[in-house]
């Protein structure tokens, strides 16, 4: 346990994360973090009763794990897998993200299976792209069940989910005909006027789990029963509906 | 300059024949770019029509337009004094630019609530991250430089490997190797200090290839002349050889220097809080990366800018105490 | 006066398969004054640098002021300060003006002040006559007062043993002779010099001993007045005939 | 090698005080680092104890261990002839960072599953992308060095702006603008050809400074004996001037190429499956980042290592035949 | 005989506030031989660069093979290939072997075929002595080896007029007459010649007239019998007296 007691004795929670996905965790207009991920992270902290820091290295350097006690927690949007935890330790899952088509809006798409045969987009590696190559396995538990609705021409694979949006917004069939992101991510491009629009119900859902370094089992247990307590006193609804506007903290059919 | 051969042409480009030629060379290609569906054909609806109307002729009448201010512009200019010209195709060629950035819809009160933290933050992170990484990267290049050209074997082998590995591993790499790779042999090691050290290391093996050309290139003649009057191996290195080699060395030096500016931005994967990571991450939230990136850019062509104003003003000094 | 400064023992050298100096022996005594002769590409460059260990000789010894010069000699930088040289093509450093090559080496090797290294090189300058050159930079001179430079620049060192390489190559007759007029001064100094010139007035002048040589070898090696009135051998009679001739 | 100057000092390292000088100093530097708590520490557990006991004296001895080590491994390769004394040292090294590679406990099989995609699919996307833009760029730096050098204020300046705007602007910036921004003008353009414009204009402002560098450095007198003797300018150039700025402009040209293999990896921001994008993309699904970017590294160190192979190769060619 | 080839009209040239050429006037006619002599510095390398357009003037006028001279002339490279040009410096090609060197030229401007560039070159490499050095590299030479193929080379060019500057000031006497014997050669086949020389005797057997420079003026203009018996001009004598004494 010695990052909790590493915690405990300094005084403050070092939380790395992402600073360019927002909802999730991005800089506000005061240049400050700010966003769900960072929110849950700074309710964890009080909870432990320490300060809270933040730190932002990049998506690789996290997972690479060995983190020697740089930070000792990532609130970061991670969907937890068996082979992933060989890595990192998952103490809970904090929400579920839905996964959506999207078009352009002058698209006459639909139905997801219009998008059949068309070039589709997706960030690289992540389950959205695994979803349209039809290879997604969330071994995570408390995945609900989902379907394969689209068969793409040609997958394009990109940097993130930006990139594809922003092949996307250069017309419909100009680059791309489609792509698949996360909800949020695409609701909120539309809400600075990308000129998307959502193609059908979510595809599938997503957990998504705070990580630690392996090797603190009272660490975690720690972590997971903050996590319950947020679950069940009504915390996380209300900070998902604060920046979502839906509850993402259960995953819905 | 070039050798000027004390011959300087009437400037070419008022010669008929020549202007012509221009105008012909400039409609042709124009025409291949196929102009009629740009902004460029917009201009000309008026008078060439739609699109599918005008087709082939649409892209002839608007490559000719263009060619036509292309080579008035180009005859212009050819009347100015040497500064003059410079001034106002550098000016023209902005322009050109701005207006090619500004097709973007870029929103500016973004970028104006924005470029005051990417600089104070930004702009000091990525300099003086790099003005360290710079200073140790030369010091690192002149003995990397001498031990390459050295005849003892052990001073080689070891500064060919060095050279070898840290321009053969690529930077990213080379930055986790130390951030996550030290900590493995017991060194737990900062940020910034990890960013410097691989910046350095890495700066420092392209130098020493800089460095080694330079030396070797000066004249047999100077080695035998101060080592004939008893000047030591690192006087003559210090004092004669250096001092020749400048000129040499500085362009491409200046390249690093440049390059190692925007390199330095790849420290933003270990959580530093530069430049290019502000402005990838600015303006994430409300998906205005491209005026944050774009605006980055130009805060980098602005100090690159600054950087070889300082190059040019070192290489008249050498060039003028050496002729 | 018969301490030998200068010793080549059967000393040979090879450019890759080019033999370019053949068994060469000779010995110069404090205060000697050497003129070496003989025809292009016969070896005398070649010669006088491996006395500087500017080049390396494949065979024989070479002893300069009490230090043998081989491959692994330790002190090669204290016998290199006493021994000057005047380079065939001059060598001067183009990023320095003409005083500071004068004054480098006073002032970098011998530790002496800038004022007397200044005061040093302007007398050399003046009896070189280029004075009002102090300030330019090399390439800014003609062909000739580059090469005055070059003779002023290792005299201001104050070497024991001076080796001059065709110092008068580029002069005219006039200059030629006010050159060789500050040469025979040293050599009236007492200076031990070695001096590769075709100008015998000079040989006849001053030199103790004149050497010539031809492909690579030392043919023959006599005082001056017997070497030009009485040459022993065929191929220095052709030689000296030509200069006669001329 | 630099000028030999023919004398060649007695291995230095043979020398005792040479021997006990460099103990002593590789001892204090070892302790500096405070090996005790290290993997080092570890093999003296048994003679020093735990870290916390041990303390100072741990440092010390682990430190001076080592230096003993180091120092009879230089002192044995000091006896050595040049190119063995390269062979061990090298070998040495090598030995050293796939220990320090080993260190990371990396999953073999993973790596050993991917490697051929890897280099199947990547290798070759690198590969034949850099060729391409190494070959233009070339060719934009020779028109840029003599434009930059030229007495036409019109070429100067274009010259200069071009070298100036993408020299001073950040490679992605380029690929993102050419990317993204064509299209806005009505161009339409694929990765590939994207990718590789980007990085040819990139590169090939920087190779202009190069090659102006050496072009300039050559002696007037080569200009005036060519011109002298009735040769063009370009033939003068061709065969007279560039022959002989060689030697100058191969190593920082070789730089730029080594430089170009990892650069030309940001073409994978658009989607363009080259060797570093793979490297991040099949290590993501399971978290073996680290297995895949060493792997990564380690080709791009094998092609640059190629690559200095035939830099050497042409740089000795150039050498002898002008001495 | 009397189509003036070279005509200088007033020229006067200054490095920077140096005034290097003062008032230049001289006619050379085809056919003609010239010999230009004076001190050190006087001025004569940059005289006869001028008429290379090497040097730029900027006063009067220089008309060469019928072209005038000035910053904008078009067809500088066709009046150069008819004007050879030995340089006091050499400048040979360091990347070129002798042979190469020599046969550039007239391989790239005259476009003469490989085999007869190379019959030219090889048959001047042996009137100047040095066949055997014909693969080597210029740096591998020694002084007045280089010297000898910097004059080759102009030749192989096959000039309508040459120019000179110190072509013999390398070489030991010997060679020094051989290679005024290609040249005296060269003057009798009608070629027009103007040469920076301090050797009288070649000026004495050769030159239609001696021209004598002193701090960039033309001081005394003569043919050679009344320039060395009957100098005019104070300045000339006290030259001429140090070359006789000599
Ligand atoms: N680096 C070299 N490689 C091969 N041969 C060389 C080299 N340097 C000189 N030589 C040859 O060695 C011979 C002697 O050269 P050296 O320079 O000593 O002649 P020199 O007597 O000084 O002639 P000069 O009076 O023309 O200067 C010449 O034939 C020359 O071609
Ligand atoms: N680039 C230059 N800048 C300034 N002064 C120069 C330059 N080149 C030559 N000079 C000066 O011009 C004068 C004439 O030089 P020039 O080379 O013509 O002399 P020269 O008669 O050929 O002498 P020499 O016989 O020594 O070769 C000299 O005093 C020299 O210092
Ligand atoms: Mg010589
Ligand atoms: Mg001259």
């Amino acid at each position: 346990d010695e990052a909790l007691d590493r915690v405990m004795s300094s005084g403050t929670l070092k939380v790395a994360t992402d600073a360019s996905w927002a909802p999730q965790s991005f800089l506000n207009d005061d240049n400050e973090m700010d966003g769900f991920d960072v929110d849950v992270a700074r309710e964890v902290a009080k909870r432990l009763g320490v300060e809270v820091e933040f730190v932002t290295p990049s998506w690789d350097i996290i997972t690479a794990g060995n983190w020697n006690g740089r930070w000792d927690l990532s609130v970061g949007s991670m969907t937890p897998t068996k082979a992933r935890s060989e890595v990192l330790s998952f103490p809970a899952v904090y929400y579920y993200t839905p996964a959506a088509l999207a078009v352009h809006k002058d698209s006459g798409a639909k139905v997801e299976s219009d998008l059949d045969g068309k070039n589709v987009g997706a960030g690289t590696a992540t389950t959205f792209e695994l979803y349209l190559q039809k290879d997604l396995s969330i071994d995570a538990e408390g995945t609900p069940e989902f379907t394969y609705k689209v068969t793409p021409g040609k997958i394009k694979s990109y940097k993130d989910s930006t990139a594809a949006m922003d092949d996307l917004r250069l017309g419909d069939g100009v680059r791309l005909d489609g792509m698949v992101g996360s909800l949020p991510a695409i609701l909120s491009a539309i809400k600075s006027n990308y000129p998307l629009r959502v193609l059908g119900d979510p595809v599938f859902y997503e957990p998504l789990a705070l990580a630690i370094d392996k090797g603190d089992e009272a660490f975690n247990d720690k972590l997971a029963g903050i996590v319950g307590d947020m679950k069940s006193d009504g915390t996380l609804k209300t900070l998902s509906e604060k920046w979502y506007g839906v509850d993402y903290t259960s995953a819905v059919e | 300059m070039l050798f000027a051969d004390t011959v300087v042409s009437d400037p070419a480009v008022h010669k008929p024949k020549v202007m012509l030629i221009m105008l012909v060379v400039a409609t042709f290609l124009l025409t291949l770019f196929g102009l009629n569906d740009t902004i460029y054909g917009e201009f000309m609806r008026p008078v060439i029509g739609e699109p599918k109307e005008s087709g082939f002729f649409g892209n002839v009448a608007t490559g000719f337009v263009l060619a036509i201010i292309f080579v008035i512009n180009v005859v212009l200019i050819g009347f100015a004094a040497f500064r003059v010209q410079i001034l106002i195709v550098w000016l023209e060629l902005l322009l050109l630019f701005l207006a090619f950035f500004y097709s973007f819809g870029l929103n500016y009160e973004f970028i104006q609530s924005k470029i005051w933290f990417m600089i104070t933050q930004g702009v000091f992170t990525t300099l003086y991250i790099s003005a360290i990484s710079i200073v140790l990267a030369s010091i690192v290049a002149i003995f990397g430089a001498v031990a390459k050209l050295s005849s003892n074997g052990f001073a080689f082998a070891i500064a060919s490997f060095y050279t070898s590995f840290f321009r053969g591993l690529p930077l990213l790499m080379q930055v986790y190797l130390i951030y996550l790779g030290l900590p493995q042999l017991g060194y737990v090691i900062d940020a910034v200090p990890a960013g410097v050290l691989a910046l350095t290391l890495c700066y420092g093996a392209y130098m020493t290839e800089i460095f080694r050309a330079g030396i070797q290139s000066i004249n047999k003649g100077q080695w035998e002349a101060s080592r004939s009057m008893g000047f030591g191996f690192a006087l003559t290195m210090r004092r004669i050889i250096l001092p020749q080699a400048m000129p040499l060395i500085i362009p491409p030096t200046g390249n690093q220097f440049i390059a190692m500016l925007k390199d330095s931005s790849l420290v933003s994967v270990i959580g530093v809080w530069e430049l290019m990571f502000l402005a990838r991450t600015l303006g994430n939230k409300d998906f205005r990366h491209m005026e944050m990136l774009i605006t980055a850019a130009l805060i980098y062509w602005c100090l690159s800018i600054c950087l070889e104003l300082i190059q040019s003003r070192i290489e008249r000094h050498y060039n003028t105490i050496s002729h | 006066m018969s301490t030998p400064i200068i010793e080549m023992t059967n000393v040979d050298k090879w450019y890759g398969t080019f033999h370019a100096l053949k068994n060469i022996n000779f010995t110069v005594n404090e205060g000697d004054k050497i003129v070496v002769c003989g025809p292009s590409g016969s070896g005398k460059s070649t010669m006088i640098r491996t006395l500087n260990y500017l080049e390396e000789h494949q065979k024989g010894a070479i002893r300069v002021n009490g230090t043998d010069m081989h491959k692994k000699m330790k002190n090669v930088d204290t016998v290199r300060m006493d021994v000057g040289m005047v380079f065939q093509h001059f060598n001067l450093f183009p990023h320095m003006t003409i005083l500071q090559n004068l004054m480098a080496g006073p002032k970098w090797v011998r530790g002496v002040s800038e004022d007397e290294a200044r005061k040093t090189a302007m007398m050399y300058l003046e009896r070189v006559r280029i004075p009002e050159q102090a300030d330019k930079y090399p390439g800014q001179l003609s062909g000739g007062q580059q090469q005055r430079v070059a003779i002023a620049r290792s005299l201001c060192m104050k070497p024991k043993v001076m080796l001059f390489d065709e110092p008068t190559s580029a002069l005219d007759p006039e200059m030629v002779s006010e050159v060789l007029d500050t040469m025979v001064e040293l050599a009236n100094d007492g200076m031990t010099m070695v001096c590769v010139t075709h100008e015998m007035g000079f040989a006849k002048a001053v030199a103790d001993r004149v050497i010539f040589m031809d492909a690579g070898e030392i043919i023959e090696e006599n005082d001056p007045v017997s070497f030009f009135d009485n040459p022993q051998h065929e191929r220095t009679q052709n030689f000296l005939g030509q200069i006669l001739q001329h």
